[in-house]
């Protein structure tokens, strides 16, 4: 139902900081101004537009305040001790890893650790995510909150999920009787 | 280069809104779109401000010097307009083309004062296409058949978008009384409350006047 | 029992893989209908027969016309079916289909795809104020503005979006607008090269 | 509309309403004895015991009419109930009726003392039966699944299907395979079996 491009297509309006090595004018996007860009000062862009410029060698980028070992591997451990879903610093976490580890790894201090700590903390959400839908398929529950998951995370069990509460539904009418027009 | 026609004017009450706030519409018209069973109604207006966006900033391209870095910026932003444009028409397509007969009876069912379950050209294909599939099925099989057979019984083959499928989103306002679940023998009634910024997984039946209002999106 | 043949061809779209077209079973089609026309000359006889006072042959007449209504039903989900296909397929191969595709579809069917191109172009052409939206292409969201492109096979002259004339030949390369070249990736003519 | 398949044009609506239901002819239907392969008579005559699909039965059997009577399937009576009841996960549903979930909810129609406990045992075998469906389509990437596969009824196959393709689309988007602008997958099928053919020929 929906790509993971596309989740991560929506993750690149996420605003990640960068250091330009140039100058430029206000840029007047139809979405909004960016800019200026002036050379050695942080500025916010649009993640899309910094993959672009990296590309260029027009900048550096900035790593987003959660990426970094020492905070990934406390939420690790959070993430762990919690029967919960723990609040992820971005819900967009998964998505503008990858792209950065990607496209700027060189302005990442200790990329690989970093990549790892994520698919780690991934990994446990994922688990998690499966032993509830489990627990929620067979409480007899017809709704559930799903308070910090995120998009990416969703997306992967989206299908599967949906359509066996779907089939559920179909099961349960069944049991209470509604009579259904015949058709054969 | 800037965005010329930066305000879509509406009618006497609507708000002015700017060239991004109408794109960010679009982006959650286009996700309730694709997550919805049902067709909702249709968003005119936002897509016919953002073709003319598009068109004029294409337009700015054209007169801007060669090799002017922010031109890649531009089109690049176009390109990603231009796909949350098609993909939303697509789905749309999609679902005219899944419950025609559905979607054109709700239309002639619509009361003045609704907004339109679809656009002019929306509307104008729908029709072609129901007849188009119609009469196919009237050349190579009804009209050979026995005479009490030769018509379409619409009470059976209608397709319909099914409500109770099960979606997931995201609280936008407090909305308080959400009848999840009826009255039934076994089970007394289910009533939830949607907190702002709550995600949720249901069925769709009973959020359906929630996302019309904007008061949920679905994710 | 009733309504055989008609199964047959739903077990016929069932077996049906996913971008293939099975021949149009004309045969088939005409025996379902065949068989409808005999289920209800039975019954016109029949109910003429109960309503002079013969009442107990309703139960047969009831059998029947399930019959009918069976039949009925299979030959129109086959039609249906194989049209979701042919639409398919119209997004897929674009609007002209392959020869040996198109081999496999009955004279109305091939008409109704022309239709069909017809009336989404018609509609895709009408969509806002400047000559349309193209929704067969933007197939994914846009990650890059140039691409990097390998012919597969000789196709011949391209020309650019800035009115360049290029030739696609079987094995150059070539740094094209992901808008201008999709459809021809889409159609296995371009190979795009990721580093 | 209860169901998908419930859809006039569904294909696996139309397959699942082709299960056979034991019958018993309750008022005699002339001049149709052939349907009945096991008698030479030129009619159905009552006492007739026949198997006849659903979509036949439901036409002779209602509230309205009593032309035959049923009895449940095999595979939905409590014998069955019980083996689904006891451990559901082990049980090849597959063999049972490869639409067991949905000709077992259109058998809810008849006027039936069973329905109510058929109905509970098939959301019963569902709940017991999910876990297994999802960690196999999400575990097994790159593994046999066929065993695994070949047990479920055609629902489940369904929901399998849709567990490992959001899996797969994850996996290709964490190796970047996503950013690859590709051949449309019916162009790819088509060239490849008209090159078989061609080597073939």
């Amino acid at each position: 139902m929906m790509d993971p491009a596309e989740v991560e297509f929506l993750a690149e309006k996420e605003l990640v900081t960068i250091v330009p090595n140039f100058a430029q004018d206000k840029i007047f996007l139809i979405g909004g101004d960016i800019g200026p860009l002036n050379p050695g000062l942080p500025v916010q862009i649009p993640l899309w537009m910094a993959v672009n410029l990296k590309q260029r060698h027009k900048c550096r980028v900035v790593p987003p305040d959660w990426m970094d070992v020492e905070k990934l591997e406390d939420k690790k451990q959070e993430e762990t001790d919690s029967k919960f879903f723990t609040p992820m610093p971005s819900k967009y976490y998964m998505e503008v890893t990858q792209i950065l580890l990607k496209c700027a790894t060189a302005d990442i201090p200790r990329a690989d650790d970093v990549r790892t700590l994520i698919k780690d903390i991934w990994d446990l959400r994922i688990a998690k995510l499966r032993s509830s839908i489990d627990t929620f398929i067979k409480s007899d529950a017809t709704h559930a909150k799903l308070n910090h998951l995120t998009l990416m995370e969703i997306n992967t069990v989206r299908s599967f999920l949906t359509l066996s509460l779907d089939q559920m539904h179909i099961l349960r009418t069944n049991l209470t009787g509604g009579i259904k027009p015949t058709q054969d | 280069m800037s965005s010329d026609t930066d305000e879509m004017g509406g009618d006497t009450e609507e708000e002015v809104m700017t060239a991004a706030e109408v794109l960010e519409k679009l982006e959650e018209a286009w996700l309730n779109e694709k997550f919805s069973p049902d067709l909702l109604e249709t968003k005119t207006d936002l897509v016919e401000c953002m073709l003319e966006q598009i068109t004029a900033m294409e337009e700015n391209i054209q007169r801007a010097k060669k090799g002017d870095f922010k031109i890649s910026i531009h089109r690049m932003e176009i390109d990603r307009i231009r796909y949350v444009l098609s993909s939303y028409l697509r789905i749309r397509l999609k679902k005219i083309e899944d419950f025609t007969a559905y979607i054109l009876h709700q239309e002639s069912q619509r009361k003045e004062e609704d907004s339109p379950l679809l656009s002019p050209e929306e509307y104008k294909f729908a029709k072609e296409y129901q007849t188009s599939v119609e009469g196919h099925f009237n050349s190579l099989a009804l009209r050979h058949m026995p005479a009490n057979s030769q018509t379409l019984d619409h009470k059976l083959t209608v397709i319909q978008p099914n409500l109770d499928n099960y979606i997931f989103l995201r609280v936008n306002e407090d909305t308080q009384g959400i009848l999840i679940e009826e009255e039934t023998l076994d089970t007394g009634e289910e009533i939830v409350d949607l907190e702002k910024g709550d995600q949720h997984i249901m069925r769709y039946r009973p959020l359906a006047p929630h996302v019309a209002s904007s008061a949920v999106s679905l994710i | 029992m009733f309504a055989e043949k008609a199964l047959e061809l739903i077990r016929e779209l069932k077996r049906c893989v996913d971008g293939t077209m099975s021949p149009y079973n004309e045969d088939a089609v005409r025996q379902v209908l065949d068989e409808m026309k005999a289920l209800f000359e039975h019954n016109q006889r029949d109910v003429s027969a109960a309503v002079a006072g013969e009442s107990e042959l309703y139960s047969s007449v009831h059998l029947r016309h399930a019959g009918l209504e069976r039949n009925k039903r299979c030959l129109l989900a086959y039609l249906y079916n194989r049209l979701e296909n042919i639409k398919k397929m119209r997004w897929e191969f674009g609007s002209v289909l392959p020869a040996d595709i198109k081999y496999n579809l009955c004279e109305q069917e091939v008409q109704w795809f022309n239709k069909y191109n017809k009336m989404l172009a018609n509609y895709m052409r009408s969509i806002g104020d400047a000559g349309g939206l193209d929704l067969t292409q933007d197939m994914k969201p846009p990650k890059t503005l140039y691409v990097e492109v390998r012919c597969l096979v000789d196709h011949g002259e391209f020309e650019t979006q800035d009115g360049n004339i290029l030739v696609l030949k079987k094995n150059s390369q070539h740094f094209l607008l992901r808008s201008e070249c999709e459809h021809l990736i889409r159609q296995g003519i371009l190979e795009h090269c990721v580093h | 509309m209860a169901k998908q398949t419930d859809n006039y044009f569904n294909i696996d609506g139309i397959l699942a309403t082709q299960e056979k239901i034991p019958c018993k002819v309750e008022l005699p239907i002339y001049r149709l004895g052939y349907l009945d392969s096991s008698s030479d008579s030129d009619d159905l005559l009552p006492g007739t015991k026949l198997e006849l699909p659903y979509w036949m039965a439901r036409g002779l059997c209602s509230r309205r009419r009593h032309i035959v009577s049923i009895e449940m399937p095999k595979q939905y009576r409590e014998g069955y109930r019980e083996i689904l009841t006891a451990d559901a996960t082990v049980v090849d549903l597959h063999q049972l009726g490869p639409y067991f979930y949905s000709f077992g909810t259109d058998l809810l129609n008849f006027d039936h003392p069973e329905v109510n406990d058929i109905a509970k045992c098939l959301i019963k075998t569902m709940q017991t039966r999910i876990r297994t469906i999802m960690d196999s389509s999400q575990n097994s990437f790159k593994l046999d699944t066929s065993s695994i596969t070949s047990k479920l009824d055609e629902m489940e196959k369904h929901l399998f299907n849709a567990g490992q393709h959001g899996l797969t689309e994850f996996q290709k988007w964490e190796t970047r395979e996503t950013e690859k602008l590709v051949t449309s997958e019916m162009v790819k099928k088509h060239r490849k079996r008209k090159r078989i053919m061609m080597e073939t020929s």
